[in-house]
């Protein structure tokens, strides 16, 4: 079960230049423990991997194994415990700027609305105003919230506090993008357009993602590599290279390999029947 | 023994030894009173206390009282000890102000209301003075000290006693004083007071305090230190035995006016009584049918 | 019938009823009581006197009423931002909030003497006891609402690159402008105490000065006006703070119903 | 789309009595409007449907369209703009006593540790204390939570603090249960063996459930009828009876059976992949 | 040199260096503007007077200390009840909230003397100011409290069964009690003003009474050491008052990172 295939460097990109190999960020030994009344707890098992630059990595992993702990560590907002991080080579020491985090919850400011809380991105990276408005109203209709933009959190739905925290990340085009969970509130119809727009998004920007996911198909369908991680304490179980060509269109969901893929990672979980395609 | 208690009109001062001292020496004892000394707050809550039952006597500006017993409270003074009133201005002396013109084009610190401040109201009538010949500036009476001492006024308007004496304390120079009552503005002030009812049923009660306390007094103009010892004694913590000396000889003077000059202790002459209550009803607006001084004094338990 | 309910129930016509309602229990005290003048003066007597002294009474309010505004604005505009640093840095917090402690359980009207000689009758001296009775509040309740920002919120603002300053002032200070204005309602019916006191200390205008003249007058009548208009100005104050409070945080639970009631 | 399914009464509970076909809880022309800064807004166009006693009845539907502002309706917490609403044929005023809530939130006091925030429903309900705190450490132990029992929410993951707002909600056994994504921030493996811990309690204590779910895999499993809510304002786009024998093991899933009926429900959602399974 | 550093940060080693250091510069202020002994006191003739009087100073804080405790007993045992009634009725918030802010805005001093009057010279007139400087901060905050409680919360409790009664205990007085302790350390700090306001007004002991008769006596050392002892007094009650809100609410965000800080 603790199988970590061999990462090999060559991807399939059926449309772009072959991808960079160089890695953008670097675990090498990386624990985590958080201190308790009750003594230290550990969270995390020393940790080895590598997020190459502009490649698109999911963690799927039993609920309390370390998955939103990781993407803070990596986010600089949790101290690491031992070990080294590297972003682009330097040590990652506090919060790390140029990236677009959703957290797990959706973390909206009360006292904002709609847009003003997607405009705080702006707000705080002094984007020009028209422009950041605007772009706002976009992503605020590809998520499907138009007519919402003056609401404030309490008056909106679970799922569309969790899409308002998506466009809030999306607004500065970061270059790496953390998302931890982003679209466990979501029903299939709405979770399956956000996907092919997070799709859309990635392959026209180039951007680096870190997507945590309870689903494995949305995790085969969208990454190239899929990070299977093991219970509490959390170490990683498996990486998977999914090299399946892109584009990637619903359909390739239908095809032997993404299902090899999806049952290959299911095999880590136990798993029995089809429910766990979340 | 009968037991009595006496609230005073402010905390303790050298100005209230002889009370300390008539208990040090068992004058009250002698008399069968077991005298309990309270320290007080201002003398218009000294007049409420005795006539609320708060406290059997009380010792008090007599301005104050009667105006409280104008407006019904059932009280009056059984003995005047402060027969002339040491309000005055009070400056320092390099300041070579001597006469009330001198006030003219200086700045005055009068503390609002008070007793003291009527006073000047009559004083200045009196001399000819308006309120555009000079400055004036408001605050309590600690701050009316503080003006005088940092030059902030000239001069205060206040007793020629405590505030006089601080001041020279402080700038360590020589201070004057105007007295109103050289001006013939005087208006009785401190003096014992008691409740109707207490007057009615306690007479002799009444009599024989008021009988050691004059001794005690007596004793006291005799001796002023020996008061503040006995003061000291009681209340070690009291205060500087210094000031308090000083404080009490400079009080001494005040119990007797000019008239009264020979006459024993709180031997208060009718027309002392009947000019200030006249001046009290004038200058405090009362009703002039308050102009009774029979309602505010009582000489039956002079000694 | 429903009308009477409307008007009775009306927002504006509560607090007047229960002035109405307190004068005549006073009233009934006193009678019942027997309470002499010289302790309390009937509503009667105050009502008369404030309508006697009415202009003098307004003219003297309005140096009060200054001296609460400035020290008001003194206690906000210094205590948030001392507020701040002290919920910011543990090492401030430290030295600076056990100063600041210190100073709050001095009577002010035994300091106040001391401003008097230090900065002479103006205004500025009642500013400042305003000042100082009203900041601690200010300090004490928006530390406390910096405090309790979560670690969730202020993780946000550091992934997006924000400056602590910045941080301040898009996450906690609004955070903590509940607390701030729960805080605010102390501070000013403090301020007024503060003006009335440092109008005792040293003063010839204000409500202050009325009520210390009015004491060596004996004038109960008139310590009783000054009193009313007192609690009327702080409360119209509090009341001001309060509408302020609804429209600068609508989204605050507490407004939510009020504001935009079910259907 | 809109195709409302007769609903017939018999049901298929192969190892027990016949359900029995009287109604708890009946909708008439029940609507919901929220008022607004920008005026009214419709949330819930007249829903008439029924609830029968001891039945298990899931609703899938859009991200804001109503589901749970219907669920908070039914539990008596927030007021009908118009219609009727009864339970047991009395008018529901008020909040409903007898019931388990989960909100879509986990909704943890921040006092109160894991056992104490589970035992808050004990202490409400003046259960014997020391009955309460044995369920309470089955539950905790069903949900995985060992050893997390002095935690406090802030110290939990987020699937955790929905297993424990679960966990809350069973204490009591109450007689409905009602449940807003329960299981949406779960991994697969939790989330499956969760879903068998509450077929079997439902078959065990008869409990009547309405279950919000975005997975409808999830829906039709668990099932006697499946409700399909339609886009905000939200309506009934159709009632499906999952008519599988009980209980139901997770090989059911492979059926034809349960296939078409996923299939179906699916096709409500224009979804195409198999994505939707959530 | 380390543990110079060491000692230097310590919770304990702080407020007396700050002490110090604040000791210090009085004394240099006083000889660099040749501030002159009567309006001001040298540190080294207030440490004198302190020395010199310690144990009168120690016997008078009995008194003073038992009124601010009353008084401060009285304001959150009162206090919080009404900001429960408050803000559990919009009709009781209508009638009693305006009648507790009229309360507010009148000082105290002025009303004191009838106090006195009433209920004589004892403890309790004293408790009785202290009681009203100090609940309304704890009104106040606690009605803010309460009403920030999020409608998730009580819906939980109403699905629960809970009668308001038992929601308020369970719910909303936890969720409250961040802003109680907030308003409580206000709260203590006034009481101890209103004890010795009280105390100026009709006592014959405590610190109040003290600090009366050395300004009556002009005795500027002793008002000072009385207006030392009086912060000390205010600041160890304020630092008891913390500690016990790090015991009471061990959870609340603003004590985490301490208690159950990160490795
Ligand atoms: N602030 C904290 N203090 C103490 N322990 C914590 C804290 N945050 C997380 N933990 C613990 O660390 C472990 C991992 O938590 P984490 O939130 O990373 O899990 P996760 O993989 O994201 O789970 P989920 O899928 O349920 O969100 C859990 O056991 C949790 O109890
Ligand atoms: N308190 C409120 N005030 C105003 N509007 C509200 C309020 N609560 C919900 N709404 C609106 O009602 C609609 C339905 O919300 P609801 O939470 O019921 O959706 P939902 O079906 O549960 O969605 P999701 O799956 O995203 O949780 C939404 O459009 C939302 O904006
Ligand atoms: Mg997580
Ligand atoms: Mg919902």
């Amino acid at each position: 079960m603790t199988t970590v295939l061999k990462l090999d460097d060559k991807h399939h990109r059926s449309f772009s230049a072959p991808a960079p190999a160089r890695s953008l960020i670097e675990l090498r030994g990386v624990t985590k423990s958080y201190r308790s009344a009750q003594g230290m707890m550990e969270a995390l098992k020393p940790l080895d991997f590598d997020i190459r630059e502009q490649e698109f990595v999911s963690i799927v992993g039993p609920s309390g194994c370390g998955k939103s702990t990781l993407l803070k560590m990596v986010a600089g907002l949790e101290a690491i415990s031992s070990g080294t991080m590297t972003l682009s080579g330097e040590p990652i020491r506090g919060p790390q700027k140029n990236v677009g985090i959703v957290f797990q919850s959706a973390v909206l400011l009360a006292w904002r609305n709609v847009l003003d809380n997607i405009l705080l991105q702006a707000e705080m990276r002094r984007m020009p105003r028209r422009e950041a408005r605007e772009k706002a109203m976009q992503l605020i209709s590809m998520a499907g919230l138009e007519g919402f933009e003056q609401k404030y959190p309490w008056q909106l739905s679970g799922g569309m506090q969790q899409r308002v925290s998506i466009c809030r990340a999306l607004l500065h085009e970061p270059s790496v993008l953390l998302m931890d969970e982003p679209f466990g509130a979501l029903d299939a119809m709405t979770r399956e357009s956000m996907n092919m727009e997070l799709q859309r998004i990635w392959l026209e920007s180039k951007k680096t993602v870190l997507l945590i996911t309870h689903s494995i198909p949305e995790a085969v369908f969208l990454s190239d590599r899929v990070l299977v991680m093991s219970e509490r304490p959390g170490s990683i179980a498996a990486i998977y290279d999914i090299d399946l060509p892109r584009p990637r269109s619903l359909e390739v969901m239908a095809t032997p390999a993404f299902l090899h893929h999806t049952k290959t990672i299911r095999a880590h979980f136990n798993a029995q029947g089809s429910l766990d395609d979340h | 023994k009968d037991s009595l208690t006496l609230m005073l009109n402010y905390t303790v001062n050298g100005a209230v030894a002889p009370f300390y001292l008539g208990k040090v020496k068992g004058y009250y004892d002698a008399e069968g009173i077991d005298l309990k000394l309270m320290e007080g707050h201002g003398s218009g809550p000294t007049v409420q206390a005795v006539a609320t039952h708060n406290v059997d006597i009380g010792y008090a500006d007599f301005s104050t009282m009667v105006k409280v017993a104008a407006m019904g409270a059932p009280v009056k003074a059984i003995g005047v000890l402060m027969q002339e009133n040491p309000t005055s201005v009070v400056g320092l002396a390099d300041k070579n102000i001597k006469t009330p013109q001198d006030i003219k084009g200086k700045t005055v610190a009068v503390a609002p209301g008070d007793a003291s401040s009527q006073l000047w109201t009559m004083f200045m009538n009196k001399v000819g003075l308006k309120d555009s010949d000079f400055k004036t500036i408001t605050g309590n009476p600690q701050t009316t000290i503080n003006a005088v001492i940092t030059g902030q006024a000239d001069l205060l308007v206040g007793f020629a006693t405590i505030p006089l004496i601080s001041v020279e304390q402080a700038t360590k120079k020589p201070a004057r004083a105007i007295l109103f009552a050289d001006y013939n503005v005087n208006v009785a002030t401190l003096s014992i007071i008691a409740r109707d009812d207490m007057i009615k049923d306690h007479a002799d009660l009444l009599k024989r305090f008021m009988r050691a306390t004059a001794k005690s007094v007596n004793d006291s103009e005799k001796d002023p230190a020996a008061a503040v010892d006995a003061l000291l004694k009681t209340l070690p913590a009291a205060g500087s035995r210094d000031t308090m000396i000083r404080t009490l000889q400079a009080t001494i003077p005040f119990y007797r006016t000019p008239e009264t000059e020979k006459a024993p202790i709180f031997h208060v002459s009718a027309k002392n009584i009947d000019d200030s209550v006249a001046a009290i009803v004038q200058y405090s607006k009362l009703d002039p049918s308050a102009n009774v001084p029979a309602k505010y004094y009582t000489g039956a338990f002079v000694p | 019938m429903n009308f009477t309910r409307k008007v009775l129930s009306s927002q504006w016509v509560r607090p007047l009823l229960l002035i109405v309602v307190i004068v005549l229990a006073w009233d009934l005290v006193i009678r019942i009581f027997k309470i002499p003048p010289y302790l309390v003066p009937t509503p009667e007597a105050i009502l008369h006197q404030i309508a006697a002294q009415w202009s003098m009474l307004l003219e003297e309010s309005l140096p009060t009423l200054y001296a609460t505004l400035g020290g008001f604005a003194l206690s906000v505009l210094i205590g948030v931002p001392i507020a701040m640093l002290v919920a910011a840095s543990p090492l401030i917090e430290s030295y600076l909030y056990p100063l600041v402690v210190f100073s709050q359980s001095i009577p002010k009207v035994a300091i106040a003497p001391l401003f008097v000689v230090w900065f002479g009758f103006g205004l500025f001296p009642r500013i400042l006891v305003a000042f100082l009775l009203g900041f601690f509040p200010v300090v004490v309740s928006t530390v406390m609402g910096f405090k309790s920002v979560e670690k969730d919120l202020t993780d946000l603002a550091k992934s997006m690159g924000s400056s602590p300053v910045k941080t301040f002032f898009k996450i906690s200070l609004p955070h903590a402008l509940p607390s701030i204005f729960a805080s605010m309602k102390v501070s000013i019916t403090l301020a007024v105490v503060g003006a009335v006191v440092g109008e005792f200390v040293g003063a010839n205008s204000g409500l202050g000065f009325v009520l210390q003249r009015a004491n060596g007058n004996f004038d109960q009548p008139l310590i009783f006006s000054a009193l009313v208009v007192l609690s009327v100005i702080g409360a119209l104050l509090f009341v001001a703070i309060d509408m302020l409070e609804r429209i600068a945080i609508p989204w605050h639970a507490s407004h939510r119903s009020r504001l935009l009631g079910r259907a």
